[in-house]
């Protein structure tokens, strides 16, 4: 019982989490920085900006209801931080594992897009509103990528737990080469549940000022920017475990440390790609999303199909 | 009908607003994302510039004409002085007419670099603001070193020119002039072949060749919709009828069109500033001036950046003006802003808007010096702020009060 | 014929076509022309150098306090770099103009500050908002005015506290 | 060619440059010569002919007699526009523009400064004791 509660709370549950989010939050902005040619932020600045935030007073407005503004933020943390139980850290598997929880996984993951969508929703401001509504109908553009992309390693290795899969890759090795492509789609698709440049549409500042934030300030909007660090990080590591599945078996420090540098090598990625891209309009995102990554993400269970009726042969 | 009307909304966009660096208010009726219809509200940064020449002198105008507007302000200055030394029959020496073209030429350099960042991050290309403006310096730096001030450059007086240009200073100018032209070749590539830059801007913000005429598009807007406006040609002032350039067009009459039309300009504007400091006369900088204007009126032309840049100046034999009109590029050109909205989706407004290089506070100038009709005003002072946050902290169990009072500051009305 | 300049030449046109411009059109220097025009002609003048003589650009308009009465100053440009001034008075009690937005557009702003800074009527203009005035701005307030200064220009307070509830 | 990630080696070469920002309020900078900064007067060469508070856009600049042939000068540095116009309308020198730029204050009467005579040796304006760089 205690073991859960640490392993929920401290390690690697929220404590670690926050954490880890704020350190690749600074290596995100930092390294944005450096490709821009700029200095950056001191190490302590992520952590400077939460408490900033946190010592700030909540404004409500006054037409909203605000349980229901209060608990969106909440839930989001909530959703990123479970979520990241089930990845798998320095072992296969964690204690939470059971089979099917890649897909569990999947949908919490959703869940914090629901949360902005509501929280913007119901902040009866149109800028908040037309966030929220473009965080759905980017929702509906690249899910359907993203979970093309994670199930098709999945089926190549015929379980549908996050343990199962990096034990079956940890002993075949060669076979994570077959998912390159569904890795380049998930990155892509990842940008979108991020909202990041070149799909930050939903809080596209020059346009909807901070989209479904707009209204959002102090403690809830800490809250909200922690959630989206976290889901950075267990997005990364979600992308890590599924398609990078090595060095698992090296078992406690070493694993953790390859799993820290696997994490912070695609927030790297991410960095980079809101670097030198420009944003994209709604249209032109879910165009892209449908008519590229979308098949692509297809091509990737075909792959994996017919991979797994060649090995079965 | 209603029912289809209800789902539309009114946004607005300004007068505070993230996608524009100075007050004025649009609303934008959408439907979804599409943009029905935008009303454009000007007037938020009427200072009453041209009421204040009136009651000051002809030296003193000229530094309140200066302050129209912070990035032209070489523009508004030199056509100001251009109209007083019509009136006054003033000749101008020829250096003093190089150095001011060489002045307005980095002027416009550094506008239009400024665009281009102002453009990328409207588009959420942040990346291209860091490195253009990271370029920008090197002409910042140039005017500061040549005039003493890196914007309200004080170049201009009646007669002439205030600063000259050394030796090491025309070196200095022509060494930088060959790394911002490999710059803007790069920006050339990058605008010519980046795939996402270029979905965000082309065919955005159409306005065709008729239009552009029937509207009184000028300046860069203009000439991207491949009219041959540029009063630099039209109606040559200083030395621009001694100096060889291109006017530079383009057909394709939407943002991407105006982008090339500008970085095409940059490297006009280097060739030209080659050319005039290897042809720079010697001489006086400026002739002596009366304090008194004999009577008279003239009408100035220059071409900003940002396009035409009208004065009218009339004066009285007195040391002050009797009028002074200023028409600013922004206003001739915000009328197609609202043509070239219609139908294009809200994502778009930023960089339309950007697109014409608006400048609001040339555009208007006058402040709100009533009060509302019955003496309230809606201001928080910065002491009821501090108070409020005062109040706050402590109800939250913090007393910042002794810490903060050393940073308290004492207020003047 | 060389010497007669281009500015001579729409000088002659405009003499020509309105007898009542005789002497009235006058050039100042190269590309600038100055012509005063009654109030009765300025709509026909107007109409004639914009659709006849290629003046297809309106730089400005300019209004002037002309004392007892209210001047405007049509800013027309050609292409090829001409200016033509059209100017013309009204009287103060009746400062009517006709709108010349049906050949330019974009002098819908020019107009509106006309009237918001020195009290023109401007017939024929479409309704929209008002530039550049604030609109809780006091009806009767002509700032351009010469006998207008700005009734307090101390500004909203900026010391104290005495608003508790903000 | 047209593709995305057009700017990626120059992003990615931008990773070994010098940045091309500076940690302002650590790290000074200083401006060239010619920039139009704090106003200094020098009270000894003053003969009282007021051009700069006529030319004075902002009438930043107050001359005050104080005894015979001697003056001061009242310069409101929060009024004062730093065109220099007094500077170059001074047939005597006797105003001067500085490099100084850090005028910033809390309190808007610490940007008052008068200058009264001093003994030529020390050319340097009286008070204002901590910004100066």
């Amino acid at each position: 019982m205690a073991g859960d509660l640490f392993y929920i709370l401290v390690f690697p549950g929220f404590l670690f989490l926050a954490v880890f989010a704020l350190i690749a939050d600074y290596i995100d902005r930092k390294l944005h920085a450096k490709l821009q040619n700029r200095i950056g932020p001191p190490w302590y600045q992520p952590l400077a900006d939460l408490i900033k935030l946190a010592a700030k007073e909540d404004l409500i407005p006054r037409q909203v209801d605000p349980w229901l503004f209060k608990l969106a933020p909440v839930f989001a943390v909530t959703a990123v931080v479970t979520a990241a139980l089930y990845i798998p850290i320095w072992r296969h598997g964690t204690p939470m594992s059971f089979n099917g929880d890649v897909i569990v996984v999947l949908y919490l993951l959703t869940i914090p897009t629901l949360t902005f969508f509501l929280g913007g929703w119901y902040s009866r401001s149109v800028y908040s509103m037309i966030g929220a509504a473009r965080s759905i109908m980017q929702l509906f553009a690249y899910e359907i990528p993203l979970f093309l992309s994670i199930l098709a390693p999945a089926l190549l290795a015929d379980s549908w737990s996050l343990g199962g899969m990096t034990l079956f890759y940890a002993h075949h090795p060669w076979y994570a080469l077959f998912n390159a492509v569904g890795l380049f789609t998930a990155l892509i698709s990842l940008l979108g549940k991020l909202e990041r440049v070149p799909f930050d549409i939903p809080e596209a500042e020059t346009e909807i000022v901070a989209g479904s934030f707009t209204e959002y300030s102090g403690r809830l909007l800490a809250m909200f920017r922690l959630a989206l660090s976290i889901e950075m990080i267990v997005g990364a590591a979600l992308i890590a475990a599924v398609f990078l599945p090595f060095g698992l078996n090296l078992g406690g420090p070493a694993a953790f440390g390859l799993y820290l540098v696997k994490v912070l090598g695609i927030v790297a990625v991410i960095a980079l790609a809101r670097t030198v891209f420009a944003r994209l309009r709604i249209d032109q995102m879910i165009n892209f999303c449908w008519q590229f990554v979308a098949p692509v993400a297809f091509l990737q269970v075909i792959i994996d199909l017919v991979a797994k009726g060649v090995i079965a042969r | 009908m209603s029912e289809i009307r209800s789902r539309n909304v009114t946004i607005p966009i300004g007068p505070q607003h993230p996608a524009l660096k100075e007050p004025t208010s649009f609303s934008v009726t959408l439907s979804g994302e599409k943009i029905l219809q935008v009303g454009v509200r000007l007037g938020y940064n009427h200072r009453g510039i041209e009421k204040a020449c009136e009651s000051r002198s002809f030296i003193q105008s000229l530094y309140l004409i200066e302050r129209v507007c912070g990035i032209c302000s070489h523009s508004h200055s030199s056509c100001f002085v251009q109209a007083v030394e019509e009136i006054a029959g003033l000749q101008l020496p020829p250096r003093a007419m190089y150095l001011r073209t060489i002045v307005a030429e980095l002027e416009r350099l550094h506008s239009h670099l400024l665009w281009l960042g102002v453009a990328g991050h409207e588009i959420g290309f942040d990346t291209l603001l860091m490195y253009t403006w990271r370029d920008r310096e090197i002409v910042m730096d140039l005017l500061a070193a040549i005039t003493g001030n890196r914007v309200n450059y004080g170049m201009n007086t009646f007669g002439g020119v205030r600063r000259d240009i050394s030796h090491e200073q025309k070196a200095d100018i022509l060494k930088a002039m060959d790394t911002l032209e490999e710059r803007t070749k790069y920006y050339i590539s990058v605008a010519t072949e980046e795939t996402t830059l270029i979905q965000r801007l082309s065919g955005v913000g159409v306005l065709s060749h008729d239009d552009a005429i029937r509207l009184g598009a000028v300046g860069p807007t203009a000439r991207a919709s491949n009219v041959k406006r540029d009063i630099r040609k039209d109606d040559p002032y200083a030395a621009y009828d001694q100096v060889p350039f291109d006017l530079i067009t383009s057909d394709c009459c939407d943002v991407y069109g105006r982008t090339l039309v500008r970085v095409g300009e940059l490297m006009e504007s280097y060739k030209l500033i080659r050319h005039l400091l290897n042809n720079l006369p010697d001489g006086p900088l400026a002739v002596k001036a009366p304090r008194k204007i004999p009577t008279g009126e003239a009408v100035s032309r220059y071409e900003a950046p940002r396009g035409e840049d009208v004065h009218y100046v009339r004066a009285n034999g007195s040391e002050k003006p009797d009028r002074v009109k200023v028409r600013a590029p922004t206003l001739a050109n915000v009328q197609a802003v609202a043509h070239m909205l219609k139908d294009r989706y809200l994502a778009d407004l930023p960089i339309v808007v950007a697109a014409i290089d608006p400048c609001f506070s040339c555009t208007d100038r006058l402040i709100d010096l009533t009060r509302d009709g019955d003496g309230r005003c809606d201001v928080i002072t910065w002491g009821q702020l501090h108070d409020y946050s005062m109040r706050w902290y402590k109800g939250q169990g913090m007393d910042l009060a002794k810490l903060n009072n050393r940073f308290k500051c004492g207020e003047s009305s | 014929m060389s010497d007669i300049t281009q500015e001579q030449v729409i000088q002659t046109e405009l003499t020509a076509a309105y007898p009542c411009l005789q002497d009235k059109v006058r050039i100042q220097r190269a590309r600038r022309l100055y012509a005063a025009v009654s109030k009765e002609r300025i709509g026909e003048v107007f109409a004639f150098v914009v659709r006849n003589m290629d003046f297809s650009m309106l730089c400005a308009i300019t209004g002037l306090d002309e004392g007892e009465t209210l001047g405007a100053i049509y800013h027309l440009a050609r292409p090829d770099g001409m200016v033509l001034n059209l100017s013309t008075s009204v009287p103060k009690d009746r400062p009517m103009l006709r709108s010349v937005t049906v050949f330019f557009p974009a002098a819908d702003a020019y107009e509106r500050e006309l009237i918001d800074l020195l009290g023109f009527q401007v017939e024929g203009l479409g309704p929209g908002p008002r530039y550049p005035l604030p609109d809780n701005w006091p009806a009767g307030q002509y700032p351009l005015r010469k006998d207008w200064t700005a009734p307090d220009q101390a500004g909203p307070q900026r010391e104290g506290s005495e608003n508790p509830d903000v | 060619m047209k593709h995305p990630g057009r700017m990626v080696r120059q992003v990615l070469s931008s990773m070994l440059r010098k940045p091309a920002t500076v940690r302002y309020p650590f790290v000074k900078v200083t401006m060239p010569k010619r920039f139009r900064g704090r106003l200094r007067f020098y009270a000894e060469r003053c003969i009282g002919c007021r051009l700069c508070m006529r030319d004075c856009p902002t009438d930043a600049i107050q001359i005050r007699k104080i005894a015979d042939k001697q003056f001061e000068a009242d310069i409101d540095m929060a009024k004062c526009i730093y065109c220099a116009q007094c500077v170059d309308s001074c047939p005597k020198k006797a105003l001067e523009s500085t490099l100084d730029f850090e005028l910033a204050q809390l309190d808007r009467d610490k940007l008052r400064q008068t200058f009264r005579g001093q003994p030529p040796a020390s050319q340097k304006p009286p008070e204002d004791p901590q910004d100066k760089p």
